[in-house]
């Protein structure tokens, strides 16, 4: 593994991770359910960032399948949850109506 | 041709999924068949497991580190066997229980519910249990929320939300895990693993995402309202299962996972947190004033006896006896997945006997039910520790070791909590000596009343007088 | 004004994750990890029935994550669908709009396709085809289609639980008659991944789009097209 | 199959099997739990009486069940077990007559006679126990059976009541379990073995077996009814009548008694309990609860209250016994096991006797019951002399060998205990006697009930305390025949002090 | 080049972090969704510079795309509930 894509996983995880923090900190101090679901999302685009940043392993050569294919079901899973969080959200709104 | 029982566990909810979801007019029949079916096919998991020894299924045939594989050791089998007996209860229950419009969307999901259940016993990829994890815990909402009340809706959203976020702190944790050893197949991180801030962190987020799942204290504030509000079946499978699964898992790491890495600080806040659970849940079972919210505080207490087995795990060292303590934990937590289950059921029966589900007003409905009040009783010795219920065996076994150890305070803690349990059990059971006669008939209305009861009968003398089995069943592969 | 928790605690707490997270980061892409599976798996794609490396892996090598995937996004869906009856009708669309859509819903619908077929090789296949049959829906549903051109219930029950059935079902069949659960025989995977591909396809796309409605499905479809 | 290694599994599931299948009954399926309450009696009794003569012979009958690796549930007839056995037997049979004619006509009678079924089985169990382990388990499903008998029936009262003795018992079983549990940390498994386990423990342990020895009494002691924690007994009063009778002469406060013998004698060690003075603590205990119990009981003016002090004190005669080091103090402690319990379930029996005819439930309330209730009266006054100590009734002869026991160990004290108890029991019982055969009988009971029949009360309340009556003076009368208790009391001496 | 690519990769990595910041921490739901979407497809486009072609059109149809038209529903349905009953959407609780 040369330097330059240590680097580049390294960078992109890294900021990964600050994606992770942003969204720990929105769902921790945000109370509207849409907030904690963006907040919720964003997380998960930092995990995922990080899979795929440790799945790069340089421009010119082909990337590690394997975290591809995780983020790929994490992404559905993701707007799954998000879905079915919003219905909850939707009916709160209903009964209050 | 071969029939491999493994997948067959996992798929066979699956297809009853897709049946019922097809023909939600029609859902009970094919419900509980797939119900039968799923039921059979992992208790011959386990019976196999017992015979055979540890099962092994690599999916795909690529095998590890490139394919996913189930894995059925005693320990697994032994969870599997439990689960799988309450959700069959919980499914006959069930037939009688749900009505036209709530049985079809009850009978899809809680099918996906089971297939996630048995799909994380089964599992040795981590992030393949990440994918139960979520299967289990959208299913568990949606189910939470069906009695359509805005308190359930309101709970199970949170409970949802929660949960995703342990699922995520989980992901962390196995993203962490894969970019640091490569694989995912638990057997194989355990021979990658070396102390260290990698494996400290994974350990930590990891199972801190399941604490959270698991309701420790004091990570317990969803759990209560979720598990009250939703409809009997459903707090009984949420409450026997579900926080079990995650508990299962936190054990299955812990053990197989970071048993390199593992550090008696960790161990004894875990430990700590368990005792601050099972101190505080069972005072406020003690002060609630519905059945239901009773039950759910229970749970509470009851998690938090698991936890106390960490410290005591750690501190004894390998051998006959922490193999002994091992089992007794497994055995706890097996009892009190078949008690609080039928617990559940049965507080579901007096509650639609009485048309609520406040303890000091539950007198005529509990006389009137024998066979209900009896399974409450029958639960609420197991869950109190009593004997000769599987749960006095386990406390009784991890007492001996805390003492033998000079860990004394846990047994303080425990033996608190048992009191307490007796009080908040025998306030309800109270009720059911009223001054009015009441046609006595033991049963009334067998599909509902027969599942809580056997369920009790089970974890109070089941697995109290024949509790042998369970050793032999953890010999494979889950000693050491 | 300060609040502690929120103020001090949080920040504080986030911090330390952060430290430690990213030290155990840096110590895990700088170990010893090496290729991780990457090897393992680009060498194995050839034998996989696709070329598409990211396809192998979720349709073959970690087949059962996707299978379980679909059954969460199944759970989600029927999730929704307990909740409630779908809100009723969205405002009628601008004209303007209600052209673009016929002109765009087909469009999507072919790439849907197109996307699904060249997953086998290239970038794409179920899930971004799936996608695109969801966006499809969405779009219908934002120009005034009431179902977002949704069949009935019958058949949208049948549509939404399809990718599950005909993937456990097709793992099972290779159980019994074959080598064991999923394992495809290398001459018909191809086949077999493009059926069952083509099951989640439907699947997600009816799924994602019967979510965008959010509610469970009117008993009476007003329009009788599909998506 | 070994029939030895399963007949004492057989004399317990001859109890339990029925007790569970009468919850199922339905309530108005009188005969048939009838045909199955007296049928487990009465197999119950035979099996018994074959084990008395198996184990007079030396038999070993020994049930061994492995519950969890390192956990035995063991059943085992010794002679201090068979004693127990064949009292809690034997009163079984007679109690179940009794109740099965005072609930005549009262509810949930399933519910009732399943639980006193199961309350029996496990005091069987609790007399058979040969561990602690297995002696714990079933000293809580006894409690768990009694709770709701006292409870059945369901008034303010009862609840209350219930809930007293639930806290008691609950907190007893905590502590007995802890003791328990902490005994079997140090030194293993704890098996009841003749001459006690414990003499050759090591040194450096012994301030915790001492320790652990007031935990288990304190445990033990509240089922027992020691003072301090004596406090459930008169509040669980409210029970009906046989149970009562059963709690106080055979299932509950005997259970703790025995329990305190066995502890004693079969875990620390006569000689190690007396080497490092737990005995002189028990018997100070056990003293100062005979004196209070009787000072009590002669202030109560309800009858039932006043036999419930009597128990208090008579009970503890018995961990008296077990406190005084020597084989014949041991054996009035022992046969007074057997004594107490027949002269005290027909003082009970009797007292319900005049509840349910006369509606009398207060001591002010007796004057001329005698002659009104002769039969029943005259079984009372069986029984109260024999409390009293008065030849030639039972009574007389526990105390007589406490006596001889204490004054063969130097202890005057207890002598002087037990005189001034027995003064104390003549004090309350003696005016009762005179109330009933010497006072006029008032214009007007308080609640009558005339019987139909030729006897002053129904066949099944009149005969069960006149049986326990001519068997509380044949005990006394015929003390020194084979198989009486005070017989079979003394082979467990014999046995225990291995001479 | 690999200058070059170094500067793109901080530029958007930059704005990256950027839009995710004014995303949580934007005062009105509405806006917060719309910064949400430009969020994913900024980030499928990082993903299409990390050779994870795949997961740039998953993350552009699903994660963008489909889960902010789904939150852009539910902030149309909280703002039309704030103008209908003068509630203010972001102070509206979630439970």
């Amino acid at each position: 593994m040369t330097g330059q894509v240590l680097y580049s996983q390294l960078f992109y995880g890294g900021s990964g991770i600050i994606l992770v923090l942003l969204g720990l900190w929105s769902f921790l101090v945000h109370a509207p359910l849409l907030r904690k679901l963006i907040a919720i999302n964003l997380m998960g685009a930092g995990v995922f960032h990080m899979l795929v940043a440790i799945a790069y392993r340089g421009i010119d050569t082909s990337p590690d399948p394997v975290p591809h294919a995780l983020v790929l079901t994490g992404i559905v899973v993701a707007v799954s949850a998000t879905a079915l969080a919003l219905a909850f959200g939707k009916r709160l709104d209903q009964d209050d109506d | 041709m071969m029939i491999d029982a493994l997948p067959l566990s996992v798929t066979l909810p699956l297809i009853g999924a897709f049946a019922v979801t097809v023909s939600p007019g029609h859902a009970r029949g094919p419900g509980l068949l797939a119900a039968l079916l799923t039921a059979a096919s992992a208790l011959s998991v386990t019976a196999a497991v017992w015979s055979d020894g540890v099962l092994r299924a690599d999916l795909g045939g690529w095998g590890v580190p490139l394919g996913i594989a189930l894995e059925a050791d005693g320990l697994s089998a032994a969870f599997l066997a439990m689960a799988n007996v309450v959700a069959l209860a919980i499914s006959v229950y069930a037939g009688g229980y749900f009505k036209q419009e709530s049985a079809r969307h009850f009978w899809p999901l809680w099918l996906l519910l089971w297939s996630a259940l048995n799909g994380l016993f089964l599992a040795t990829d981590l992030f393949n249990l990440y994918v139960t994890l979520e299967l289990l815990g959208l299913s568990a909402a949606a189910l939470g929320a069906l009695t359509g009340t805005r308190e359930a809706v309101a709970a199970n959203l949170r409970y949802l939300l929660v949960g995703l976020l342990g699922s995520m702190s989980y992901l962390l944790g196995v993203a962490l895990v894969y970019a640091a050893y490569g694989v995912l197949d638990i057997g194989l991180v355990a021979e990658a693993i070396e102390p260290g801030p990698i494996a400290w962190t994974a350990m930590a987020l990891m199972i801190g995402g399941l604490i959270l799942k698991a309701a420790l204290f004091p990570m317990h504030f969803w759990l209560p309202p979720a598990h009250a509000n939703a409809p009997a079946p459903v707090s009984a499978a949420l409450s026997a299962l579900v926080v079990k699964a995650a508990f299962y898992l936190a054990l299955r790491l812990w053990l197989d996972v970071f048993a390199p890495v593992l550090n008696e600080a960790a161990a004894n806040l875990l430990g700590t947190l368990g005792a601050a659970a099972v101190v505080w849940g069972s005072w406020r079972a003690l002060r609630a004033e519905r059945l239901k919210l009773l039950a759910a505080y229970s749970t509470v207490a009851q998690m938090g006896y698991l936890f106390i087995a960490f410290p005591l795990l750690v501190a004894t060292p390998p051998g006959l006896a922490r193999d002994n303590l091992l089992a007794a934990v497994v055995l706890l937590a097996l009892t009190h997945g078949l008690a609080k289950a039928g617990l559940f059921l049965a507080a579901g029966m007096v509650q639609k006997t009485a048309g609520h589900d406040r303890i000091d007003d539950l007198g005529g409905a509990a006389q009137a039910l024998p066979a209900a009040t009896f399974a409450i009783g029958l639960a609420g010795v197991a869950l109190i520790g009593l004997p000769p219920s599987g749960t006095f065996l386990a406390k009784w076994m991890m007492l001996e070791q805390a003492m033998i150890l000079g860990l004394w305070w846990w047994l303080v803690v425990m033996m608190i909590g048992t009191l307490l349990a007796a009080a908040y059990i025998f306030r309800v059971l109270s009720r059911a000596f009223n001054r009015e006669p009441t046609p006595y008939r033991f049963v009334n209305d067998a599909r509902t009343e027969l599942p809580a009861l056997l369920l009790g009968l089970i974890a109070t003398f089941g697995l109290g007088i024949a509790a042998q089995p369970l050793w032999v069943l953890l010999e494979q592969g889950a000693f050491g | 004004m300060i609040r502690p928790l929120e103020h001090i605690i949080i920040p504080l707490g986030l911090i330390a994750v952060g430290g430690l997270l990213g030290w155990s980061f840096f110590l895990a892409v700088t170990g010893e990890a090496g290729e991780r599976l990457a090897a393992v798996a680009l060498a194995r794609v050839p034998d996989s029935g696709v070329s598409n490396p990211v396809t192998s892996v979720l349709l073959n090598f970690r087949a059962y994550d996707t299978l379980l995937e679909l059954a969460v996004l199944l759970a989600a869906l029927l999730g929704i669908w307990s909740l409630g009856a779908a809100a009723p009708g969205f405002q009628p669309a601008a004209s303007v709009l209600d052209g673009m859509v016929n002109g765009f819903v087909p469009l999507l619908i072919l790439s849907a396709g197109y996307m699904l077929w060249v997953g086998a090789y290239a970038p794409g296949g179920a899930f971004q085809a799936g996608a695109l049959l969801g966006s499809a829906g969405v779009m219908l549903a934002l120009a005034g289609h009431r179902n977002a051109g949704l069949p009935s219930e019958g058949r949208l029950r049948l549509l939404v639980a399809l990718g599950v059935f005909v993937f456990a079902m097709t793992g099972l069949l290779l159980m019994v008659v074959g080598d064991g659960f999923l394992t495809y025989p290398p001459s018909l995977a191809k086949w077999l991944i493009l059926l069952i591909e083509t099951a989640a396809t439907l699947s997600i796309g009816a799924t994602l789009a019967a979510a965008y409605l959010g509610g469970r499905p009117a008993a009476r479809p007003t329009t009788g097209e599909t998506a | 199959m070994n029939f030895d290694a399963w007949l004492p599994a057989a004399i317990l599931l001859s109890s339990m099997i029925p007790g569970m299948l009468i919850f199922l009954l339905r309530e108005e399926s009188h005969r048939l739990r009838t045909v199955l309450n007296m049928t487990g009696a009465l197999l119950k009794l035979g099996l018994v009486i074959w084990m008395i003569g198996g184990v007079y012979d030396g038999h070993r009958y020994e049930t061994r069940w492995t519950l969890a690796p390192g956990l035995d549930l063991v059943l085992r007839a010794d002679a201090l077990a068979v004693l127990f056995v064949a009292l809690s037997t034997l009163l079984w049979l007679v109690t179940t007559i009794y109740a099965i004619g005072y609930l005549e006509h009262s509810p949930n009678r399933s519910r009732f006679f399943g639980f006193f079924s199961i309350c029996v089985s496990a005091t069987v169990g609790i007399a058979l126990s040969g561990n602690l382990l297995t002696f714990v388990i079933f000293y809580e499903i006894l409690t768990l059976a009694t709770y709701p008998l006292v409870a059945h029936r369901g008034t303010p009262d009862a609840a209350h009541g219930a809930k007293v003795y639930l806290a008691y018992t609950m907190g007893g079983g905590a502590l007995l379990l802890v003791g328990a549990i902490w005994l079997q940390a140090l030194v293993g498994p704890v098996e009841f073995t003749q001459g006690g386990i414990l003499g050759v423990s090591p040194e450096e342990i012994r301030i915790e077996l001492i320790l652990i020895f007031f935990v288990l009494l304190a445990g033990l002691g509240v089922k027992a009814a020691l003072v301090p924690l004596h406090g459930w007994l008169p509040q669980a009063m409210v029970a009906p009548a046989p149970v009562s009778a059963l709690l106080h002469a055979v299932a509950v406060v005997k259970a703790g008694a025995f329990g305190i013998v066995r502890v004693v004698y079969d875990v620390y060690g006569v000689e190690f309990a007396y080497a490092n003075g737990l005995l002189v603590a028990l018997g100070i205990l056990a003293s100062v609860t005979i004196i209070y119990g009787s000072l009590m009981a002669l202030t109560q003016d309800s009858l039932k209250k006043r036999l419930a002090y009597s128990t208090v004190s008579q009970v503890s005669y018995i961990a008296l016994g077990a406190s005084i080091f020597g084989p014949i103090a041991t054996i009035g402690g022992m046969v007074h096991l057997v004594h107490q319990g027949l002269m005290k379930i027909t003082l009970f029996f009797c007292a319900g006797n005049y509840a349910e005819t006369l509606g009398v439930h207060k001591v002010s309330e007796m004057d001329g019951v005698g002659r009104r209730m002769p039969w029943t009266s005259l079984a009372f006054t069986v029984g109260a002399l024999g409390m009293i100590g008065v030849p030639p009734v039972a009574g007389f002869v526990s105390k007589w060998y406490l006596g001889l026991g204490a004054a063969d160990a130097g202890s005057n004290w207890v002598i002087a205990v037990l005189i001034a108890s027995s003064l104390l029991n003549a004090a309350y019982f003696l005016p009762i006697l005179h109330r009933a055969w010497f006072r006029p009988a008032p214009k007007q009971w308080p609640q009558e009930h005339r019987h139909a029949g030729r006897l002053e009360i129904a066949g099944a309340l009149l005969w069960p305390p006149v049986i326990t009556a001519v068997l509380a003076l044949s005990a006394g009368l015929f003390a020194a025949a084979p198989f009486t208790p005070l017989e079979w009391a003394s082979l467990i001496a014999e046995r225990e002090y291995g001479r | 080049m690999n200058a070059l690519l170094t500067l793109f990769d901080l530029l958007l990595t930059l704005t990256l972090l950027g839009l995710a910041v004014v995303t949580v921490t934007s005062r009105e739901l509405r806006r917060a969704v719309i910064l949400f979407i430009a969020f994913g497809l900024l980030l499928a486009l990082v993903w299409a510079r990390l050779r994870a072609p795949d997961l740039a059109l998953a993350e552009a149809a699903i994660g963008a795309g489909l889960s902010g038209a789904l939150m852009l529903a539910a902030a149309r349905r909280a703002s039309g509930r704030k103008t209908s009953t003068g509630e203010d959407s972001d102070a509206k609780d979630a439970p």
